[in-house]
């Protein structure tokens, strides 16, 4: 075991299958000889060599068009797309080709693409560089979504990802790429070493794809959640004293409704939570599902707490993301409701 | 807010319904008049290909000029059979439509040549990445009739398992990708493939199609760069049939310069050739191929031809292009090109033209009736809709699972 | 008064704003001309000229692009996307430019483009002819997105979304261009001429944006939908033989929950529906919404039919389209259900 | 999989961290030696401007040739001064970044003669739409440096009202559009605007600007196509400055022909001008916008010039180039070239120059000082939060009339 942040994990699980898979290719905007933006690809050049980590032109539709033809061709690519806002520009090739391959030719041909993305805000990135926009992929047919939220699952589930021989959409919540966050940015950054899923296996390992996780187990109210939220709604949850369970349910789709239902139908009350817009978001998904699951054991409307539907706003980004103030009064309302 | 002229600049077709057709337009070049150079030329000293127009047979249906492939009567015959071929076949599926019996078709009348001489020129371990008016290639390599049949009638024997309209054919085994839908998207999956062979050190090469109207997309855009930037091993062509629907090329941009011109700006070499010409087609398709083999990067070729009937069957040309177009199109009917070619040589006569179509037609119809017993649009046997659950994954996940389920319970319900 | 379908009706919208305001241009592909496709603009060029009609490129980025700037330059722009399946390829410029200028500008700038696109399923279009992608613009901070079911409508909504000085996405549901559509595709095809909703005013009027109607009023049940499945619904609930409440959305954003609210209050039952992929769809938020609003009131778990988690398969079109018989069955669930 | 070798093409750089730099690939062409063609020659006609370097300034400092667009030394002095604004402003803005004072920060080290002697060709009517680089049209364009400070710092009086990123400043007054952030979507937006101007019959153009990297992108070929097929009366200007991020423009398809041939293929004339020499630049953007004005519709402008400083404060290029290599570049600095012209032709001293350049310190000090006033990020007045929620519609719809009402709420509780 090792210690290592997202960043390193995401790095280790991308050595890991180039070294075991020589099909393995990366390619993306700076992730060659500069070893990515976020430094998620660095090394990997000297490593693999400029023809399995290749630099990319400024073209994510072209990124994504390249990598599905490449894939079709029996490689199996991973795509880094610089920020998940810019990848709108490929958005056509994601819909209309690689989510849709295998179904249109009967399964005579797909392409194991996977995207990795860094996404969500709290780095004062603005309204550009702090996007979270799982929910329009996870209504996309034929992809699979997912969105780690420590370093351990962030290496299996990518391990995972790059072996599905189904396109995947990555999602790494880069406020948390060195550190967990409880949502208080005026506190000192915390490392991933203080973190027990920081402790990650340096050697090959999976966590598989749609499956939830129950992160704390508790009686009184359900916290579902994703991403750096994970991290928020713990504290949150501590910060009211309510006995919460807080599931990450990490696989965006598929999704693992029973670990979600059966926490719900023991708790009787559910508050959904993430960073992206909240009209026509994922958490309506995640509530409209829970709803169903459970109607007869809620006590209470399951509360969402989401972004504001407005654009991402660099000056009141923290007013803009759904901190712990938020999520705690989000908790409070859940449980005071009387049923 | 009009209170003074517009000065937009609004391209003009040069005819519409009732005026007289005029391809003055066109650049046409005389057949041989054009250099071949050698495949390893520099992109600059070659850009003389992408304005003229490669031609090799004549007036008098001589095949002439440095890019006469030579090519043996025999395997012309066998061309010509191909391209007559795919028109009874867009013939015989055009009224089978009309007749509702399926819900949709596009044919490729007039464009035979592009994917009979570009299939026959290209090696079987070439991928292809056709656009939906290239089912002449999938019959060159070896996909059946009643198969192709089949699909366009998503019966029980259909390829796509019904899932995609007629004519979005694909073969894995004959190396053709299968169709979007949406135009444009398989040019930068074409170079991507091209990449991995690359990567791989592979001679396989990939080429793709799009017409005219599609060059305007992104991802048209995307594919040159890409090529450009990696020298894939790629032949992207356009088949500029001068109609995208209503509109006429010069609303992709036709008006000033060749789609062949279009990656000049990048160092891609573009090839312009009459596309109606299968001998001229075929060269320059062999020569791309050829170049891209060696490590010489991606070539675009901009086939000059015509869409001789009307976009789909969804689709009425006589409102907005005269209807004798296509027969004052100055460069003719490809079929009928080649075999005045061959009837010059003392290869082939009228009697065998029409035998042969007569035989054509017969095997059309043969094909056809065996595919209906695959089952029609009407009757049966039917495609079990539980297999719409199918393939949208490796393996499907429990919420399609419980889908299917309640899909079937409804369906058996009532 | 007169009697029109829905492309009449909106062929009329365009040529009462047209006449109007000179201002008003219509940029798409084959939409001069030719007069589109779906001859929603036939007879405009005519009238107004090229230089107010415009064949376009065949590049939806370039055409909801270059409205963008039309509009910032004063003009009031419709652009036409030929099929809703199309829209991707301008995905980036609907988020990264339409939905955002006013916003990262500060009320500057801005550009009243209008997109109108025919969505849906049940013409046989197969997968790129027939989807619904409301959902995903439905989450795109700073856009409207509307979609009539009828041709009075349509018209209305249609002037209103040109007149309005914020960005719409106006998806017309092509299946019921030519007439209302109960579901049952073996019946003869209807006419508008037997709807009174196929009684549109030849003249100027407005429907506004984010107000639902209330189609059919019922005591027992409250069926929320919008597009096509609207007289799908009122026709299943005639099947089943339920008093139900039919609510056309009508508006997807804003969305006018108070009309929702009081319906599903009175009756303690729901039933929400579309054509589009279920996961992720705009159902969910529907749903999510109204279990919030109406949790008290609430006797059953809200039901939710849709389009299956696949793509649009042409052979299937029947048994993937939300029909009658889905409709009805749905229906019937959210009424067994005890509370 | 990697059993033979890779035949994929790599670009790769001149130089890498380490080495020398190594500018051989540029074509440079003498100062004077690129005719000036009439504004109305057709594309065909002058290719070799897409190829060849416009330059006025030899290596003595003297402005010669065809292109010298005979300025006013007065007017040369205020040009100068306006690159020096921007170079002393960047300066400036870059540190107090690193203070910690504000979030983010993007300089134009080195291609400060692109907005100033672009802006100062252009009329205040004709409308911008920048890229992120391009600060000086901003200054030029009479918008105030405490208001481009108070942007960066999301304060009380950001013309943004603190809702993007440090430098994505807008003017409607100064005519210059918003920045989106996403690369590249401002091109069509420029077009679309150039076309609405040519509708209503104005004389009024657009221009933009992208950098090298970013003409891989899908809207370039919008722009390029739109602009083609309209004959809209835009200027499309790519800043070469060498790289995006740690890529060199070989990664964006530049390795064999230079981008201001891209548009050919469609008929829109390129030229290519030393991006650092003044007067070279504003003499193609008067000889591009008078073409413009005219009817004769886009041109592509490649601005050959080099990156001097990082990508932004996010970025560290010693990792991926040789940290001399703006010393090394060919084509210099446009200050110092601008400053030794003047000096040559008398107009201008050292002295003057340094006095000039306490003076700007002087006024940008003055204007962060009085930026401060409105707020800082740690210390007020601060924005208030509830204007988060204006301007997403014309209208505030109330469901963000009750987000906000709760986010006041949340806000004061606890
Ligand atoms: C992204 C996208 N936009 C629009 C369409 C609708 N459409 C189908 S074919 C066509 C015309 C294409 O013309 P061209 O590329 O010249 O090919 P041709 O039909 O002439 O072979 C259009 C606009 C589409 N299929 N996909
Ligand atoms: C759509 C999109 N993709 C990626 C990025 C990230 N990004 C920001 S600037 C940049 C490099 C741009 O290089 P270039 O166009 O040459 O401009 P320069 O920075 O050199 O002025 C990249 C990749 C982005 N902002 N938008
Ligand atoms: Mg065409
Ligand atoms: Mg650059």
């Amino acid at each position: 075991m090792a210690q290592m942040n997202m960043i390193e994990a995401i790095r280790s699980g991308l050595d890991v299958v180039m070294d075991k898979d020589p099909g393995v290719v990366i390619l993306g905007e700076d992730v060659g000889y500069f070893g990515g933006v976020f430094r998620c690809t660095d090394g990997l050049q000297r490593k693999y060599g400029e023809h399995r980590v290749i630099d990319a032109p400024i073209a994510e539709g072209g990124i994504i068009g390249a990598a599905i033809g490449m894939g079709v061709n029996g490689l199996r690519p991973v795509a880094e797309i610089q920020f998940a806002d810019y990848i709108y520009p490929g958005f056509d090739q994601v819909v209309s080709e690689l989510a849709r391959l295998r179904y249109r030719s009967a399964g005579e041909f797909f392409s194991p693409v996977t995207i990795r993305t860094p996404c969500g805000g709290g780095i004062r990135g603005g309204q550009t560089h702090s996007q979270s926009p799982e929910a329009i992929f996870a209504h996309i047919a034929g992809i699979k979504t997912v969105m780690p939220s420590n370093p351990y699952d962030a290496k299996g589930m990518l391990i995972s990802a790059i072996e599905s021989d189904d396109p995947v959409v990555f999602f790494e919540p880069k406020r948390i790429y060195n550190g967990p966050f409880d949502g208080d940015p005026d506190k000192p950054a915390v490392p991933w070493t203080s973190h027990p899923k920081g402790e990650v296996p340096e050697g090959y390992y999976t966590v598989p794809l749609g499956s939830a996780e129950v992160v704390q187990s508790g009686e009184e109210l359900t916290i579902v959640t994703y991403g750096t939220l994970v991290h928020v709604a713990q504290a949150a949850a501590e910060a009211t004293g309510v006995d919460a369970e807080v599931i990450d349910v990490r696989s965006i789709f598929p999704l693992d409704t029973k670990t979600l239902s059966n926490s719900v139908r023991k708790t009787g009350r559910c508050l959904v939570a993430h960073e992206a817009t909240r009209f026509s978001g994922y958490g309506a998904e995640l509530t409209a599902r829970i709803q169903k699951d459970c109607f007869y054991h809620l006590e209470a409307p399951i509360g969402r707490i989401a972004g504001w539907d407005t654009p991402y706003p660099h000056a009141f980004e923290w007013q803009y993301f759904p901190g712990k103030k938020r999520l705690a009064a989000g908790i409070r309302k859940v449980m005071e409701t009387q049923a | 807010m009009a209170s003074k002229k517009s000065r937009l600049h609004i391209p003009r077709p040069t005819a519409r319904p009732g005026e007289e057709p005029d391809f003055s337009y066109l650049n046409l070049t005389p057949a041989g008049s054009v250099d071949k150079p050698p495949v390893n030329s520099r992109t600059r000293d070659i850009e003389y290909l992408s304005e003229d127009l490669v031609r090799v047979l004549d007036e008098d249906h001589k095949a002439v000029g440095p890019w006469n492939p030579t090519i043996d009567p025999d395997k012309l015959q066998v061309a010509l059979r191909w391209m007559l071929l795919n028109r009874v076949f867009d013939d015989r599926m055009w009224q089978i439509q009309r007749q509702g019996r399926i819900s949709f078709y596009m044919q490729a009348a007039g464009e035979e040549a592009v994917s009979i001489a570009q299939g026959m020129a290209l090696r079987p371990g070439d991928m292809c990445f056709p656009s939906y008016r290239n089912q002449g290639l999938y019959m060159l390599r070896g996909v059946k009739l009643v198969d192709m049949m089949c699909q366009c009638l998503s019966n029980t024997r259909d390829m796509c398992k019904g899932r995609q309209l007629p004519i979005m054919y694909h073969s894995k085994k004959a190396n053709i990708y299968s169709i979007s839908g949406n135009l444009g998207t398989q040019y930068p999956n074409a170079v991507g493939w091209a990449m991995a062979s690359a990567i791989r050190g592979e001679d396989h090469i990939a080429a793709s199609w799009l017409g005219d109207g599609s060059t305007a997309e992104a991802d048209f855009h995307h594919a040159l760069t890409f090529a450009a930037v990696y020298q894939a091993p790629v032949i992207l062509n356009v088949v500029n049939n001068q109609w995208a629907i209503s509109t006429f090329q010069g609303f992709a941009g036709g008006e000033r310069r060749p789609f062949a011109a279009r990656g000049l700006g990048l160092g891609i070499p573009g090839i312009r050739v009459d596309g109606n010409d299968l001998l001229a087609v075929y060269a320059v398709t062999l020569w791309a191929a050829d170049r891209a083999r060696r490590g010489g990067g991606p070539t675009l070729i901009e086939l000059v031809t015509y869409r001789g009937g009307a976009h789909s069957t969804s689709d009425d040309p006589s409102k907005y292009r005269p209807k004798d177009e296509w027969s004052a199109f100055p460069l003719g009917d490809p079929i009928e090109r080649l075999k005045q070619h061959l009837i010059t040589e003392g290869h082939w006569s009228e009697q065998k033209h029409e035998a042969l179509t007569e035989e054509l037609k017969t095997e059309v119809l043969a094909a056809w009736k065996e595919a209906q017993k695959a089952g029609t649009m009407t009757e049966g046997p039917f495609l079990d809709p539980a297999t719409m659950f199918d393939d949208v994954f490796a393996e499907m996940p429990p919420s399609l699972e419980s889908q299917r389920r309640y899909m079937l319970e409804i369906e058996s319900g009532e």
